[in-house]
């Protein structure tokens, strides 16, 4: 790809960096910008680059539990109708106490991908308004989406299965045992181990 | 006239007007169903669903008025058959006479409102709140068909100085006309009001599942609901046998009556086939407009013209 | 009068057909299966020859048609649709994942068995079934009928401790009355 | 004086709600005054369930997210494991996963044309749409084994050849969609009831509409030219011919228009299909599904659905199962958000009318 292509990506993280200092930014590819920043500017930077910038549209907004850095990803992807860019904001919190400022200000469907993640992460979003249950009803466990929500070990405790299947190991043998056939050369290669 | 040859003709009456009403049910599912492009249900389709709903068992207690809502429909529905000539001429067959008397025609205009009442007593009583709109929609509908209906009929009085079913037949009968030719816009606006009194789309307006579920028949199941479908099959067969009766000359037997009140049904069912439902405010500006606007004109020409 | 246990009389019979040939569908779409009622019901395969037709309301409803895996906010509103229905009332299950999970075997969030739940008379397996295998569902229901098999509402009121210990051990707050016919 | 607002429940079990939902509404007479969306109902965990499957075996999920529509699914997987891995794609499984697009955006739209009729009360609609969409799912079938669900698109290509005679059989049922296109103009669009249903409810303010979140076929209702086709070509649909059609009304009529168009356009884009495909493969084979590991990365992919932008958020931490996978349906905002505010102020006889035309499909809420 040369550099004419992604003109007007680069030109954005350049203006943003020079707006925000601590703000990195990179180009993925064409339509593709990704922008780090510390979760005190999220914010700024989303009302920003969409009262100045363009980016009027929220596509999407999500969550990603990283245990091993102890910390949580929350990422804005805001479209540009005009520049037809996709703009990623990313940002990490501290899985200890994980708080961040709410945004359903800037958009009202906001509210909707924060009140989920606040149920399936139990992120706390400061002065966001809806009723606590949106998915789930009568939850007692930890918050179902985090990774160390176990949710074999959930439905073991809740739920009964059937006799017949009690592990989850190749059936194949079974089904040969059974049938008396043998197993097919396709179903041979794709072994467990 | 001997008492008992009177109660057997009402008893006839009312097996006559249960039977073709549900067959007609069936037929027009049937024909529904080809409309649609598929086979459809049988013709019989609407018995079995009758009968399994009497023998279903009941539970509901929403309170009396809940169990006499159904009641009062079906009392309403007979009781109006009662009033209504099945066939012209005393000839052959005076056991569907039964209780016509001068100046039935108003008689049933109160009497054809009465089931409605009941049931919107009965369907208030269940709490449901879909029941609750769908009563007030129904009564509001109904004021708005009950205009040009009111206003065919006033006209059909005025013309033939009779407000007797029987003195309409028989001024029918000794003319050797219709009234359907004698008075044209009275009867476009008769039918135009049988077009809501039928509930098909567009003017299923109380019933509407997308939006109320079923309406003031939500909470009724099992018994009730059989009850409310004997009533509107004998209740349509009442309507269809009054419109022929004031304005299709009547029918002398039985097939002719048959006839004249399949041709008279398909207008509403055909029309409900290939038409949404209109809103409340819509359906009522409709019977508003046109048909009232008929119904006037049809007194007009009752009054002035002939 | 009817329920005469020795003969079986003539009302019997024609109450036995009517029972069969007049199944009025619960418009419930539970799960995914949801999608395959459309084209059942439909000009293609045309559910409503054999009197099956969707109702509106539980009500007036015979059965109940449990589309799909069950998740446990939906299960306290079938129960609640369920003990609603008026008897005679039959349940099919419709889909892999009614039986027993399914491909949402590790679900935190669906039931496994729904014959725990609520009393089943016809099990359709298949994610999701073809709507011939539902119409076969349809007429084995009409079978079992005509043997006076299909008595799971009767077999949910003798167990009925049973169904709701099962029942409160997934609904965690149970705000509902204790029956409600 | 004010009259008492009353609370009226529709669904989850109510015939007028597209799948498995409830709104709570506040009715004052025959008026809405507040609309509250409640979702869950259908929720089993999708995203958590990913987690511990590898990336062949998420890919069988995926399709079951959407009911009406699983394809836009399954490509949108494929698409953000190829992109983050750098896979590529066989033309020819290009053009095949195009044509798959465009059929079952026809299968949608016919579904939808039933749903909308539904809802009014014209029940012939449904009859004559939804028996014509079996057509196309034979044709489904036939190419992949799977009426409904067909994890057909996958990593690296479809999972086979179109069989002998499909291409035939695919302009058959194009020109007999085509003949029944007509029959539909005659019963809905010509429809004076439908129309004077449908003019002038359910409007979306057209300047705010991107902000809101409005995507697809509403938003193109409100006068604003947006596809994802056309903003962030994707496939081959920069080598297709095609329009996107735009009205100016924002009601439910406007949309209604659009999928008409758009059918139009899809059966046109499907025989292009059929013309211009090339010869050649149609999958870059794998290695092994049980090692098969995917580079650290995350990937936003979208796809133009019968709704609107599809979205997936697909994050690969290097092992052999994903990390994450975030699923955006158009129905997202659309069934919440968007409901409760065009709700406010609607007749209660509109409620389940404007809800089918924003096409608000529950499971892709939830998953």
């Amino acid at each position: 790809m040369t550099d004419t292509i992604l003109d007007k990506e680069q030109k954005l993280v350049q203006l943003l960096e020079q707006t925000f200092k601590k703000l990195s930014g990179k180009v993925v590819r064409q339509r593709r910008v990704t922008v780090s920043v510390e979760k005190e500017l999220v914010p700024s930077v989303l009302s920003y680059a969409k009262s100045q910038l363009g980016y009027i549209h929220l596509s999407h907004m999500s969550c990603v539990d990283w245990p091993e850095n102890n910390n949580f990803e929350i990422i804005y992807i805001l479209w540009s109708p005009a520049d037809k860019v996709q703009l990623f904001i990313k940002t990490l919190i501290n899985r200890e106490n994980p708080e961040i400022d709410n945004v359903d200000m800037i958009w009202k469907h906001a509210n909707t991908y924060e009140r989920e993640i606040r149920e399936m992460y139990g992120i706390q979003f400061n002065g966001l308004v809806g009723a606590q249950e949106f998915i789930l009803e009568d939850w007692d466990d930890m918050p179902p989406m985090r990774r160390d929500f176990d949710t074999v070990e959930y439905v073991d405790d809740n739920y009964t299965f059937r006799p017949g299947r009690e592990d989850a190991g190749d059936v194949r043998e079974e089904i040969v045992k059974r049938s008396g056939e043998d197993i097919p050369d396709f179903a041979k290669k794709y072994s467990r181990d | 006239m001997n008492i008992w040859i009177t109660i057997l003709g009402f008893l006839a009456t009312v097996f006559l007007a249960f039977v073709v009403g549900v067959f007609y049910g069936g037929f027009v599912r049937k024909i529904t169903a080809r409309v649609q492009n598929r086979v459809g249900p049988p013709v019989y389709q609407n018995f079995l669903d009758i009968v399994k709903l009497y023998s279903k068992k009941t539970a509901i207690n929403h309170g009396w008025m809940q169990h006499l809502g159904p009641a009062f429909a079906i009392t309403a529905s007979v009781t109006s058959l009662m009033f209504i000539p099945i066939l012209n001429g005393t000839g052959w067959f005076p056991w569907f006479e039964n209780l016509n008397f001068k100046g039935d025609l108003i008689f049933l205009l109160y009497m054809m409102v009465f089931g409605s009442l009941g049931m919107a007593l009965g369907a208030g009583q269940t709490g449901n709140p879909n029941s609750a709109i769908g009563v007030s929609r129904g009564l509001s509908q109904m004021v708005g068909y009950e205009i040009p209906w009111v206003l065919a009929l006033v006209a059909l009085m005025l013309q033939t100085k009779t407000t007797s079913l029987t003195g309409l037949l028989d001024y029918q009968v000794s003319n050797g006309t219709w009234m359907m030719f004698e008075s044209p816009f009275a009867f476009v606006a008769a039918v135009l009001a049988m077009l809501g009194m039928f509930h098909y789309a567009p003017f299923d307006v109380p019933f509407a599942p997308a939006e109320l579920s079923s309406g003031p028949a939500s909470e009724f199941g099992g018994k009730y609901l059989a009850l409310m479908m004997s009533s509107g099959s004998i209740f349509s067969f009442v309507k269809l046998v009054l419109i022929v009766d004031v304005f299709m000359g009547g029918a002398s037997n039985l097939i002719m009556l048959v006839v004249k009140t399949f041709a008279l049904y398909m207008i509403p069912v055909l029309y409900g086939i290939v038409s949404p439902r209109y809103r409340t405010e819509q359906s009522i500006r409709y019977f508003w407009g046109w048909p009232t606007f008929i119904g006037i004109l049809g007194v007009i020409y009752a009054v002035f013209v002939r | 009068m009817i329920n005469d246990k020795n003969s079986k009389k003539i009302v019997d019979i024609i109450q036995d057909f009517s029972r069969r040939h007049s199944l009025f569908v619960l418009a419930y779409g539970t799960g995914c299966g949801a999608i395959e009622i459309p084209p059942t019901m439909t000009s293609r395969y045309d559910a409503e020859r054999f009197g099956i037709r969707g109702m509106a309301t539980p009500r007036q409803a015979d059965l109940l048609l449990i589309t799909g895996y069950l998740a446990s906010k939906t299960l306290k509103r079938v129960i609640r649709a369920y003990e609603q229905m008026q008897d005679p009332k039959y349940v099919i299950g419709f889909g892999s994942c009614t039986i027993n999970g399914g491909m949402y075997w590790d679900s935190y969030n669906t039931i496994k068995i729904l014959s725990d739940y609520i009393p089943v008379d016809v099990y359709i397996n298949g994610c999701m079934p073809r709507p011939e295998a539902v119409i076969t569902g349809f007429i084995e229901l009409q079978n079992l009928i005509k043997e006076g098999k299909a008595n799971g509402a009767q077999k949910y009121k003798e167990n009925l401790e049973w169904y709701r210990e099962n029942q409160k051990k997934v609904i965690k707050d149970w705000k509902m009355p204790d029956y409600n016919w | 004086m004010r009259e008492k607002a009353t609370t009226l429940y529709l669904g989850p079990q109510h015939p007028g709600i597209t799948g498995n939902m409830m709104i709570k509404l506040k009715v004052e007479g025959d008026t809405v005054v507040k609309a509250e969306t409640h979702v869950g109902y259908l929720h089993r965990g999708f995203e958590k369930l990913m987690e511990r499957r590898n990336w062949l075996q998420s890919f069988t999920i995926v399709c079951r997210i959407c009911v009406p529509e699983p394809d836009p699914n399954e490509l949108n997987y494929s698409r953000a494991v190829e992109e983050i891995e750098g896979r590529t794609v066989p033309e020819r499984a290009e053009w095949i996963r195009t044509m798959m697009m465009e059929l079952s955006r026809l299968a949608s739209y016919l579904l939808w044309f039933g749903g909308q009729n539904g809802s009014s009360g014209l029940y012939t609609m449904p009859q004559w749409s939804v028996g014509d969409r079996d057509y196309i799912l034979d044709l489904f079938e036939e190419l992949t084994g799977g009426r409904v669900y067909h994890m057909y698109i996958w990593p690296g290509g479809v999972r086979r050849d179109l069989p002998d005679g499909f291409a035939d059989k695919v302009l058959q049922t194009m020109d007999y969609l085509e003949k029944r296109l007509k029959k539909y103009d005659d019963l809905m669009f010509a429809n004076t009831i439908f129309q004077k249903r449908a003019q002038g409810i359910g409007w979306i303010d057209p300047k705010k509409a991107v902000e809101w979140g409005v995507v697809g076929p509403p938003l193109r209702a409100a006068g604003i030219k947006s596809d994802v086709r056309i903003d962030d070509p994707y496939l081959i649909y920069d080598k297709l011919d095609f329009e996107v059609p735009t009205q100016t009304g924002s009601d439910v009529w406007s949309r209604a228009l659009i999928r008409r168009f758009e059918f139009e356009q899809s059966i046109s884009m499907v025989r292009q299909c059929i013309e211009k495909m090339p010869k050649g493969e149609v999958y870059n084979k794998i290695p092994n599904p049980m090692k098969w590991t995917i580079p650290a990365g995350d990937a936003y992919v979208k796809a133009e659905s019968a709704r609107g932008e599809f979205g997936y958020y697909v994050v690969s931490d290097g092992s052999d199962k994903p990390r994450r996978v975030h699923v955006k349906g158009p129905a997202y905002v659309h069934g919440v958000t968007l409901l409760e505010r065009i709700l406010v102020g609607a007749n209660i006889a509109d409620v389940s009318f404007i809800m089918n035309s924003l096409g608000t499909c529950p499971p892709e809420i939830e998953r």
